[in-house]
């Protein structure tokens, strides 16, 4: 049993406010709640939205229908109103929102209850309680707990707006199917950003050095938050160019260090993605995607930048990319890129997008106790210490400037001491060392997840596009579907083994959040794939369970 | 330790006056009782940027026109560690104009030792940011049209915390102006005047050597309006010394993180 | 029969002042001449060398051997003495070369002869011209053709100093076989980097923006060479930012443009090539590679950026890529590259490499009259004219400004008319417009070349490697191996059907400058390739037909 | 045809001073007779690069901090052409330093009204090169400490044709600098006080409006040095007016290419 409430309005309404605040209490209640957000790129104006999803059983996907509306102004409610489940109902914040509308004057029954008009956010969450049916108490804790710094009168206020919302609600009361409450472990609402920003502190992230671009800022301001807890410099570039650059040099100097950014950004950072492949840097870069070419949709979603990310840089080096599905995921793979990063003293990227970033889920605690990885950097190294090492794995021994021996580092092509060098039998055994990191980078690439069991038929995934895919895949196995889903957390380097495991005798159909089913296309090159079918989406919207069923179905 | 790397013989031409500038480094660094095992030579892509290869330090060199955010990543990750950056004008001023302009703001603790040569030297000739209208080249065939960029007066405008020029042709002051970089807090400009004998026949040794003057004694490089005056000045009389000081705050000193000490070496304790 | 002549010492010495005029005067005696270099990555010093192979036969390739060595200093000879063919000769400037060696104080001869050590060169050239056994003639017309803005007393000194050097070649005189000259047709000895840079001119390319970088300045310098001639404004650009973003509002406002990088100029680009993707752009990019990654061997050759080059940039898009295989060919793809770009309104790259750019050679004349490709620009726009129509080709209409109606570009996505759009469906048929053009392109892709005709094994090749390839079959083939070469001239997009036509049911050696076989992974990903084998190399020198006979024979 | 865009709405929040610019810039179109089809409107990407979509021009509204080299590229393919730019200061003097810098050099007849409005709008609020030291953001948690860019005073280092400051509190003096801003020859920079009602609450319509005052009628912007002080002023009083002028040649006009016409209508003739 779901319910999916969705809050719309137009920028700088409060439907950000209002979704926050209901999804916070509905995760007190004991409930799954599955977040997301639709906006537009404005600050004021427009049509934005707030989906929450509640259940009883855990949550994979946004829904398209919305069991319970609440529209904030006219422009909203029209866009919105033929999204209406069945027995769903509308909530209008004025006089006349039409037929199979209830209309509510939100704003004056905030007004009345002693409010200010802002306060209408509080009088919808009341509504909202009462359609659904559910006590106020933890929406009351919510907003106590949101008004504290305010002091008592915000919050007596904003208690008075609940009051008043349920009392307003009149023949909505408990009118909507909702989930039962206290079956889902109890746990924080947190946001893909929240969890990725946490897991970067938490890896021992010491610089950050980004310039804003949507849907990366969030992990950016995340840690510019946390910055003084963990003792991070967040510093703010001219340009990407700049950040990268910066990231570089600070992983030279000794510690991990990141930059955060989306398909625009990414792109001015490739020579900086090449120079960290050279020096042999562990730089990480959190990539959020959102559509493309160029400018695009700022504020959607898509996965469109994978082949981009794959060989962004001149010249050939090894690099890891990884692609969460879940937020839990991105905690874990935010962390992984760190490793590898050192491990192989490679570029690594986090790869999101709008959607998994926005996203907000209350899962289980994440860690957020101080535990750094390790550098993997040897100290006293003697006064012959060369950076650049020839080795059968081809990691060389890592030290930092300042200890017993000079570390020389240098783009162009380098002999052992890191000099630059015009002997071409240094430069391919440099080269090969280099690459032969990727070798050890696929030994480690990170298997598929087949959900549930091996079928005949598979969704080939990755990123993102795990949670609607996973819903769908139940969907159609209820139907009769011999169906299962191959999500792949780590999209680059390939392991044909590995996918090949995966896929191989199957039907494959990639489910891609682009125009050329990239990631299929990247494992046909590796040799892992032949024919495949597709169920692509590129409109700047993330895949719904309901939109893969319908086009599995045609 | 030796103070001069003896693997790699410096690939300039004869009378480049890169000579001159990696001899001035290598006193200034004796001079300032610099542990070379603490200082980062930072670069990015030229002739210039090639100096940390011919004398003993780590080295970062990095992509042409990103020494500046490479060396500001470096102080921010080790702020104990001594960064001086040696590149070239177009490193500097042409596809690094953009960290030129906001590394000064930053004022983080690195010093920038500017080979400017008034040409791009690696590349063969063709114009810098800094070439003087008229300059020919083969991609300017007519002869430079745009204004030079003038970096010390940019920096002045910017409250840069030092801000100086010397010329190869007078090395003791050369190594003078690099001691007070060194010494200064905060971000350091050292335009250095530098003859390419290969590829810029107008502003040659003499032409410099004729025109720079030193600042008189009484020079005070606190008198921000006069420093600007000062550092507009070129042709046929050109001012050599610390043209301009601020006491701004380091980015060291007004970032809470770094207070408790270097980030790397507190790393994981 | 053909002989290499290797012209060696440091930079600044003069290699490439003797090698230019050998190549010239050999051209001018009817011989086919295929001259190349070797350089570092520094203006005075190290080892630099200048081969000119000549033959009465067409030629394709270096070779590794030389017949003849001209070296001006201990280094060079050290260094390439092990080169000398068995029974070829060495010739030192200077007193004690060693055994085997042919010592001649040719500086000594020079000041001899009443001219300055500079004129070593006229000497070494009149040495070179004894030791063949060609009549000075040509080699004296050449001196007088390149020293006639001196005047008669440098064309005088440099003459002498020729005859001097053909007086001191003594024992030396006719002692390396030659090819008789007058098997050539006659033409003028033309460099890749002219070829490409004539080609735009010629094209109607009418401001060029570029920022230097070794080996694209070349075609760079040679059209500000021609900037007067054709009326072209060539501006150094403070970074490649500025440059591509340059062309591109150069070609909205209605002139072919172009820019000139290599692969680290080129990652700076990957912004603004995605900006010309979305914003229907012509932008043209003459990509010369080099090794990477980042600085790595700025003066050497490499075919590594292939993969970066295809997906360059953020988002999905159509562009061209071209690779010539020869002087002539990298004429025509200049040409074909602004056409392309014109007709798709997508960006276009010439992509070729150090190697190609600095070979020369004497093949029929290039016209250098005015031949402007049509801008299909529809001029006489109505007020209602929208420059984003979509069309079932996904070609709009293109209109510039200053016409009957606006014409609005905007990198955000837009509705027909180029103005910003939040609208889902909107975006879905843009990108679908364009995406269409790719099919367009594909449809339009050049055909490999197979030569000499199809056989049970095929080297895959693209780009510069095709003489060398071409050179490695007819030596395999005259001894009996069934094997031809499929030489690729556009590289991307990929028509698989093209491709298997070609290399279906073959056995397939891919031939290319890289680590990992880039083409033939791209084909293999477009599903017009299986297993393949592979002949690679990485070392900064380009492919020799001996190179690839060896390792096809291992 | 009609000098307003019918099909799009402005995005901007109710109070935001775009509004202004873009009524200001209406006016100022108006008044100096610019035929609107041989207009080209450029920007990058912010708030302040959506006004193109909202007056009837053409337009080229590009990437994030690239307005100048692509203005430049219009301007150099048709100079006969009206080329203005409209932007955000983030994309003019962050993103886009570089070719801030350098296009002033160039000196091509490129209009450039910059929308300062001290921080970045679009992206919810980071500071902007301009922000002044002390202002709090989600990422500035403890105030900005880099020292604010001052576009003006680099303009008069840079020797640029035309620099000068309005504000969107004097809407009049506003598009009386747009006049003379497009009236001007080369290169011209309009740095544009605007208040984002959103993000910026230390930099109020009220701030400045209290704090701009009018050159005095006898300043004369041909005076390098005086403009050099007067574009140092910030704080309790802030100059607005046409601060410098220079009589440069532009572009255009040392370019021989361009003698016989614009090589756009040339084409193929
Ligand atoms: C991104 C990039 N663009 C261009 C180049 C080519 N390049 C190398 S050095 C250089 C200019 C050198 O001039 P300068 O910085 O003045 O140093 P100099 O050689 O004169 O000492 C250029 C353009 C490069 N390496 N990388
Ligand atoms: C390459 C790139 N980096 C970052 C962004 C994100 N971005 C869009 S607008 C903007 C800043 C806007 O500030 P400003 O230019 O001052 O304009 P305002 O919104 O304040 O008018 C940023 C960082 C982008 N679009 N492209
Ligand atoms: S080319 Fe010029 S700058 Fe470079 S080494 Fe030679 S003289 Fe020095
Ligand atoms: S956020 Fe600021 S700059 Fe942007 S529209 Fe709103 S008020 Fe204007
Ligand atoms: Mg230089
Ligand atoms: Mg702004």
């Amino acid at each position: 049993m779901d319910t999916n409430i969705r809050i719309t309005g137009e920028a700088g309404q409060g439907v950000q406010t209002i979704g926050g605040l209901l999804a916070d209490s509905f995760a007190a209640l004991g409930l799954n709640v599955y977040a997301t957000q639709s906006y537009m790129s404005r600050i004021r104006g427009g049509v934005n939205s707030y989906d929450i999803r509640i259940s009883d059983a855990p949550l994979y996907s946004a829904r398209e229908e919305a069991d319970l509306l609440v529209a904030l102004n006219r422009e909203s409610l029209d866009s919105n109103l033929a999204a209406v489940s069945s027995a769903g109902k509308a909530v209008f914040d004025g006089a006349d929102g039409g037929d199979s509308v209830v209309s509510l004057d939100m704003t004056g029954a905030a007004k009345e209850a002693g409010g200010s008009a802002r306060m209408v956010n509080s009088v919808a969450a009341g509504v909202v309680f009462a359609a659904l049916g559910y006590k106020p108490d933890r929406l009351f804790d919510a907003l106590t707990n949101q008004f504290k710094k305010l002091g008592e009168e915000a919050i007596a206020k904003n208690h008075a707006c609940v009051g008043k919302g349920i009392e307003i609600a009149g023949q909505l009361k408990g009118a909507v199917k909702a989930p039962e409450p206290g079956k889902a472990p109890l746990g924080e609402v947190v946001s893909g950003s929240e969890a990725i920003g946490l897991s970067a502190a938490v890896a021992g992230v010491k610089v950050v050095s980004s310039y804003p671009m949507t849907p990366s800022t969030g992990v950016f301001t995340h840690l510019a938050y946390l910055a003084d807890k963990y003792g991070i410099v967040v510093e703010q570039a001219e340009d990407e160019i700049a950040a990268i650059n910066l990231v570089c040099g600070a992983t030279f100097a000794g510690v991990p260090a990141m930059t955060t950014t989306s398909g625009g950004g990414f792109a001015l950072m490739a020579e900086g993605i090449s120079l960290s492949g050279m020096l042999e840097l562990p730089a990480v870069v959190f990539l959020s995607q959102r559509p493309g070419p160029a400018t695009s949709q700022p504020t959607r979603t898509a996965q469109q930048d994978l082949h981009f990310a794959a060989f962004a840089g001149h010249g050939e080096f090894a690099r890891a990319i990884y692609a969460p599905g879940t937020i839990a995921q991105a905690y874990d793979l935010m962390r992984k890129a760190f490793e590898t990063a050192h491990k192989f003293q490679s570029p690594a990227i986090l790869m999101a997008d709008q959607f998994i970033t926005d996203l907000q889920q209350n899962i289980a605690a994440l860690s957020a106790a101080p535990n750094p990885i390790d550098r993997l950097i040897i100290e006293n190294h003697a006064a012959d210490y060369v950076r650049y090492a020839v080795t059968d794995s081809g990691i060389s021994p890592r030290a930092i400037p300042g200890g017993g021996a000079f570390v020389v580092l240098d783009s162009d092509e380098h002999t052992p001491d890191g000099h630059l060098t015009e002997d071409l039998d240094e430069r391919v055994m440099q080269q090969d060392k280099r690459m032969r990191k990727e070798e050890g980078m696929i030994a480690e690439v990170l298997a598929p997840e087949i959900y549930p069991l091996p079928a005949a038929e598979v969704f080939l995934c990755w990123g993102s596009s795990y949670g609607p895919c996973r819903e769908a895949v139940d969907i159609l196995r209820a139907r009769g579907r011999d169906v299962c889903l191959a999500h792949f957390p780590q999209v680059w380097p390939i392991d044909p083994a590995k996918a090949l495991a995966a896929l191989g005798g199957r039907k494959v159909t990639a489910v891609e959040g682009n125009c050329n089913a990239q990631f299929a296309l990247l494992l046909r090159m590796a040799g892992a794939l032949g024919e495949f079918g597709a169920i692509t989406r590129y409109d700047g919207l993330p895949f719904t369970a309901e939109y893969i069923v319908r086009r599995a179905q045609k | 330790m030796n103070a001069e790397n003896k693997k790699q013989a410096p690939a300039w031409c004869p009378g480049c006056g890169d000579f001159a500038i990696l001899a001035a480094l290598n006193k200034a660094l004796a001079a300032s009782g610099i542990d070379r095992k603490r200082l980062v030579l930072v670069s990015g892509i030229g002739q210039a940027a090639k100096l940390p290869h011919y004398t003993d330090a780590n080295v970062f060199n990095g992509l042409h026109g990103r020494a500046l955010p490479a060396a500001t990543g470096i102080k921010i990750a080790n702020h104990s560690l001594d960064v001086i950056i040696t590149s070239g004008d177009g490193d500097m001023y042409g596809e690094g104009g953009n960290h030129f302009l906001h590394a000064i703001r930053r004022n983080i603790g690195v010093k920038a030792f500017v080979h400017n040569n008034q040409v791009y030297g690696l590349t063969k000739g063709q114009a810098s940011p800094t070439s003087d209208i008229g300059f020919v080249t083969k991609i300017q065939t007519h002869g430079v049209v745009s204004v030079p960029v003038n970096p010390l007066a940019l920096a002045v405008v910017e409250d840069c915390s030092f801000v100086a020029r010397s010329c190869v042709a007078f090395p003791e002051h050369l190594e003078k102006m690099m001691v007070e970089a060194i010494k200064s807090k905060g971000f350091a400009l050292l335009d250095i005047l530098q003859n390419c004998v290969t590829f810029n026949k107008v502003n040659t040794f003499k032409w410099y050597k004729d025109r720079c003057k030193e600042l008189p004694a009484d020079y005070n490089p606190r008198d921000r309006e006069n420093a600007l005056r000062t550092s507009m000045k070129w042709g046929d009389e050109i001012p050599i010394g610390v043209i301009y000081r601020s006491d701004r705050k380091s980015f060291e000193e007004m970032t809470p993180a770094l207070a408790a000490g270097p980030l790397a070496e507190r790393y994981g304790k």
